[in-house]
């Protein structure tokens, strides 16, 4: 069913580059609605720039980037974001001079059926009580959520999430997991970048192993205990 | 992020050679000016502004430190050798020695300040540290207040040149003035100038190879500092006077012009950017009021457009180091 | 001399909100390789900058050579012999290979600060430098522009200006970070003829790139030391394999 | 006692002064990260502007207060926008050479037209006489400008940091990338930041305008102190400007008092002081 749909999101011929560092060497992959895909790889492989090129917040790319039949390669971040696409950066990118409640209504609403607030603080309760304290005041973990949750609110459905596990203790890592699971459960599309294989392959539909700034293989869910062996080549493990 | 120091980063080596023969080829265009129509008391004025802002291009163009108080040095030292040689008498010599002194230890102590901070509030601190001097000047009663020293007499240098005389001057001041360009070419081409060069492309990495920055960058201001102030002196044989306008904030803005349209971070840029500021205001001067909009005008368009200044174009384009 | 260059004493450095290093005690032997290995995040780099003193620590103490450093400057720290790599490249871009590593020779011999001499005075140095060049494999490339160089180059060159301090600890901030395999095996084999006569604490992110380089590893997550020993121990030990891998989530 | 009553309301005065030109450099200096130099030159614009209104447009001192802000603070985004924009991505002190040059062609066309003196602008009506508080006479319009300072200020302050337009703001000058990922026009709140800088600098040019007359020069020399007052303050916090601001406006006042000779040169002397104790001025954020 899922392969007659036309993709949410089309990456062709990706090419990126830091100052004057090449990084994508021709990223070709896709997102179909609904799906929540990961792209694994060893450190500096270009899986953040990846994420980063399609927000439109890397220096100079090159290539085409349909999302919902929008070409997207020439529009500043800000239009792309308002096309739908939210970003949850390796950072997460907390603002310290804005207090939780502030981060968390920082972006604005760029389409109706955005997550109520209630609703969020249901997904993450112990953001509920931290509202009034400064933003990078948070432990890891809560940062974590409040990344996630901010991007809830606009309305966007295409997630995408930078090693949200990043630097978590595992009692965290389940939390972020599950609530994942719910997001994908309510038909949210999610293209996640993640160091974390197992924490990965429980929720992931599809794998892109990414290599040098190029896409080199790509498994479905099912596929993946048949090539264990050939994945810890690739991730160096 | 292109950096202000840029031109000093030539695309292929720098060469000997280029600036062997472009000394060469200023050096004799400035020995025939008196036999030229042109008038010396022109040209002398731009090398006393042409020397000032080789010094600063030192600091600017060779370290990346906008200093926005350069003025102080030019004027102190000025006022401390008209005072000499006006009131004690002194002969022209030891009287530009006493002028560089006192520059050399005005930029000991602002240098140590200043350094403390970097990019932006270095240059605030310049401009306010030398805001300090001029209220300082314009009470001390050995500046003569508003009008400055006046009518200083010029002595005879070395008992035998005499100083009054116009191609005398001239020919001293050229002297100074090619000496000074020497010394800053082998400043900026010695070993404490390859440190300032590694500084200036990756300070972590010199750090990180155990030189204390901090050192190297105030050392480059206090020989920034005293040669401006040598170029204040020399100044003041020119002029015959040392006023309130040497120290003024507008001087530092004017140095600077200068060396930006000229190409920062070249040899010659400065030396090209001061005849072209000094040709300006000396003929442009009936324009009154117009001259200072003209100069903000050549500030922006070089800002914005012209960040190499004209030396910086032409060795960037014929691939030369100037 | 204990035969510990470099120990640490509840090294500990808090950011806003949360510690980024907590309470870490390390210990690296003379004359052996050290690799601080872990996930992202798990504060390498930061404990990696503590003990190059380009931070601060909020708690502990940093003993190298039986000597406290944990208040010292890096620039002082450098001339003790303890110099560091960085993990973007960082040559002087504008200079010459030879240029490069024959800045870092002059600093150890006192005449930086001499403004008034040529700087030919400095090609007494070009000999030297054109050994460590050799030594790395650049001396085809003396005279080449550092900018101008590939990144595996790039590399080679940082050591070879490194080693010209004759440092006796060097840090290495992930050297094969963003490396084709060519450049691996050449930047490891490098490495290892480096150990003979220094000692290495290297920062890397994957297990294997440090497996037969590494006489000892100490893995961090979370700022903290899960594990230490060398590679056969640690790929047996499950804790490892998880803070890697992950642990599956329920 | 007279007179150092008197010198203190002087200092208030200046203070208000730098308080209302310190904050306006931090808030561009924040977004933008230029330093200003054309923002003495801006706040002698503003002054013209309510001369301006009154002379040819005859609109009273009342109109020019809200008026003179809003036309010159849009004259600062027209100056954001063709000129500032193109800054992007280069070393700051660029900002600060392209704005200096900006601050000599604006000095010199008004200097061209009006001399270096300065012409008087009356003081409305209103906020003529004084009153008697005992230990002194305070004149009304000098209080209005201390009132209205604090009162602008604390506004500014307010906004910037309780509000969701402030707080856009704050992020935007954290992590602009950031920030436009999220779908906000960040380069159109780089504008209105700068127009809101400027507009703060117009402002207190309309104040002051009564008091120290209108004139080409009066911006030159202000802003240099300011500098200093930014140095010492440091550009951490928004009431770190505004408090550094009054209290060297008091400081100087009562130098004037004790010791007259040092009125001009306390601020860069305190400013080293402050350099040698805390290189990075009270509020510590490093440069």
């Amino acid at each position: 069913m899922l392969e007659a749909t036309a993709p949410l999101l089309d990456v062709k011929g990706l090419h990126a580059w830091y100052g004057e560092s090449h990084i994508l060497h021709g990223m070709d992959f896709h997102v179909r609605p609904g799906e929540v895909v990961t792209l694994l790889g060893r450190n500096g492989a270009g899986k953040s720039t990846t994420l980063k090129s399609i927000m439109g917040i890397i220096g100079k790319r090159r290539g085409s980037v349909m999302f919902e039949g929008h070409e997207t390669i020439q529009l500043p971040s800000d239009r792309i974001a308002r096309l739908g696409v939210a970003f949850c950066p390796e950072e997460r990118g907390i603002f310290a001079s804005l207090d939780v409640k502030e981060n968390l209504l920082l972006p604005p609403a760029i389409r109706p059926g955005g997550m109520p607030v209630e609703r969020i603080f249901d997904l993450f309760p112990n953001l509920k009580e931290r509202l009034t304290s400064q933003g990078t005041k948070l432990s890891g973990g809560e940062q974590q959520m409040l990344a996630i949750a901010r991007i809830l609110r606009t309305g966007a459905r295409f997630l995408m999430l930078d090693e949200p596990t990043e630097g978590l203790a595992p009692v965290i890592i389940q939390q972020i997991g599950r609530t994942i699971s719910r997001l994908k459960a309510e038909g949210f599309t999610i293209l996640l970048v993640e160091q974390n294989f197992r924490f990965a392959a429980d929720l992931a539909d599809r794998f892109y192993v990414v290599e040098h700034g190029q896409v080199i293989d790509t498994f479905a869910s099912g596929e993946l205990e048949a090539n264990m062996q050939k994945l810890h080549h690739y991730l160096g493990v | 992020m292109a950096s202000i120091t840029e031109n000093a980063a030539p695309d292929k080596n720098r060469s000997m050679a280029d600036e062997i023969v472009g000394f060469i080829v200023m050096a004799v265009l400035l020995a025939v000016v008196p036999f030229t129509g042109i008038y010396p008391y022109f040209v002398m004025q731009a090398l006393c502004f042409a020397l000032f802002a080789c010094a600063f291009n030192l600091l600017i163009g060779y370290s990346g430190l906008l200093s926005f108080g350069h003025s102080m040095f030019l004027g102190t030292a000025g006022y401390f050798t008209a005072y000499t040689l006006k009131l004690w008498g002194v002969p022209p010599a030891v009287g530009v020695l006493i002028g560089v002194a006192a520059a050399a230890v005005l930029s000991v102590i602002t240098g140590a300040i200043a350094i403390r901070r970097q990019g932006i509030y270095f240059a605030m601190i310049t401009l306010a540290l030398s805001q300090l001097m001029f209220f300082i000047y314009l009470r001390a009663p050995f500046t003569g207040g508003e009008d400055g020293i006046q009518g200083i007499p010029q002595g005879t240098l070395f008992w035998v040149l005499d100083l009054s005389h116009t191609n005398t001057l001239y020919y001293v001041v050229v002297a100074v003035f090619l000496l000074a360009f020497l010394l800053i070419y082998r400043i900026v081409n010695s070993p404490f100038g390859e440190v300032l060069k590694a500084i200036r492309e990756n300070e972590p990495r010199a750090i990180s190879l155990g030189y204390k920055v901090d050192q190297y960058k105030l050392l480059a201001f206090i020989l920034s500092g005293t040669l401006a102030g040598l170029a204040g002196s020399m100044k003041m044989f020119v002029t015959q006077n040392a006023s309130l306008t040497d120290v003024h904030w507008t001087m530092s803005g004017e140095v600077v012009l200068m060396t930006l349209v000229g190409g920062l971070g070249t040899s010659f840029g400065p030396v090209v950017g001061a005849f072209i500021i000094v040709a300006m205001q000396q003929y442009l001067a009936s324009f009154g009021q117009w001259v200072m909009v003209m100069q903000g005008a050549v500030f922006i368009i070089c800002v914005l457009t012209f960040r190499r200044g004209i030396v910086g174009e032409i060795a960037h384009y014929f691939k030369r180091s100037l | 001399m204990s035969d510990y260059i470099l120990e640490t004493h509840g090294l500990t450095k808090e950011f806003a909100g949360f510690s980024a290093v907590s309470d870490v005690n390390l210990q690296v032997r003379r004359h052996t390789i050290h690799a601080l290995i872990g996930p992202n995040g798990a504060g390498k780099t930061t404990c990696f900058n503590l003990l190059t003193k380009f931070l601060r620590p909020s708690k502990g103490t940093i003993i190298y050579n039986g000597e406290d450093i944990t208040e010292m400057k890096p620039a002082d720290v450098a001339r003790l012999g303890l110099v560091r790599s960085f993990q973007i490249s960082a040559v002087f871009p504008n200079l010459t290979a030879l240029e490069n590593v024959r800045v870092a020779l002059q600093r150890e011999h006192g005449e930086s600060f001499d403004f008034w001499r040529s700087k030919s005075v400095l090609n007494r140095f070009n000999e030297r430098a054109r050994a460590l060049l050799d030594d790395v494999g650049l001396s085809a490339f003396a005279d080449i522009r550092a900018a101008e160089m590939p990144y595996g180059r790039k590399r080679a060159l940082e050591i070879a200006t490194t080693l010209a301090l004759e440092p006796e600890l060097m840090l290495l901030d992930e050297p094969m970070a963003g490396m084709g395999h060519e450049d691996i095996d050449k930047i490891a084999t490098l490495i290892k003829r480096i150990a003979a006569d220094h000692t290495i604490l290297m920062v890397e992110h994957n297990l294997n790139v440090v497996s037969n380089l590494s006489d000892r590893i100490t893995v961090l997550t979370r700022g903290q030391i899960l594990a230490e020993g060398d590679y056969a121990t640690l790929t047996q030990d499950e804790r490892v394999r998880e803070a890697y891998l992950g642990a599956g989530h329920a | 006692m007279q007179a150092l009553y008197g010198q203190l309301l002087v200092g208030l005065i200046n203070g208000s002064f730098y308080a209302l030109l310190s904050l306006g450099l931090a808030v561009i200096f924040g977004m933008l990260e230029i330093i200003n130099f054309a923002h003495g030159a801006l706040y002698m614009i503003g002054a013209f502007t309510a001369y301006f209104l009154l002379q040819y447009g005859g609109l009273n001192y009342w109109w020019a207060l809200l008026l003179a802000p809003l036309i010159v603070g849009a004259f600062g985004m027209l100056l954001e926008r063709t000129l500032l924009r193109r800054l992007k991505g280069l070393d700051p002190l660029y900002g600060l050479l392209l704005t200096f040059g900006l601050a000599l062609v604006i000095q010199g066309v008004f200097q061209n037209y009006f001399g270096s003196a300065g012409m008087p602008y009356a003081i409305p009506d209103q906020l003529r006489g004084g009153v008697n508080l005992g230990f002194m006479y305070l004149p009304i319009y000098r209080g209005w400008v201390v009132i209205v300072s604090l009162v602008v200020c604390i506004a500014t302050w307010y906004l910037i940091e309780r509000t969701r337009l402030g707080a856009y703001l704050r992020a935007a000058t954290e992590n602009p990338t950031l920030v436009r990922a999220f779908g906000i026009n960040v380069p159109l709140t780089i504008t209105l930041t700068y127009g809101l800088g400027v507009g703060l600098a117009a402002l207190a040019g309309v104040l002051s305008a009564p008091i120290n007359q209108v004139g080409p020069l009066m911006g030159a020399d202000l802003i240099i102190v300011v500098f200093a007052v930014v140095v010492i303050g440091g550009m951490g916090s928004i009431m770190g400007s505004v408090i550094t601001g009054f209290a060297l406006g008091v400081i100087e006042g009562l130098t004037k008092y004790f010791y007259p000779e040092a009125s001009n040169t306390v601020v860069f002397v305190l400013m080293v002081l402050v350099l040698l104790v805390k290189p990075t001025g009270l509020t510590g954020r490093a440069n």
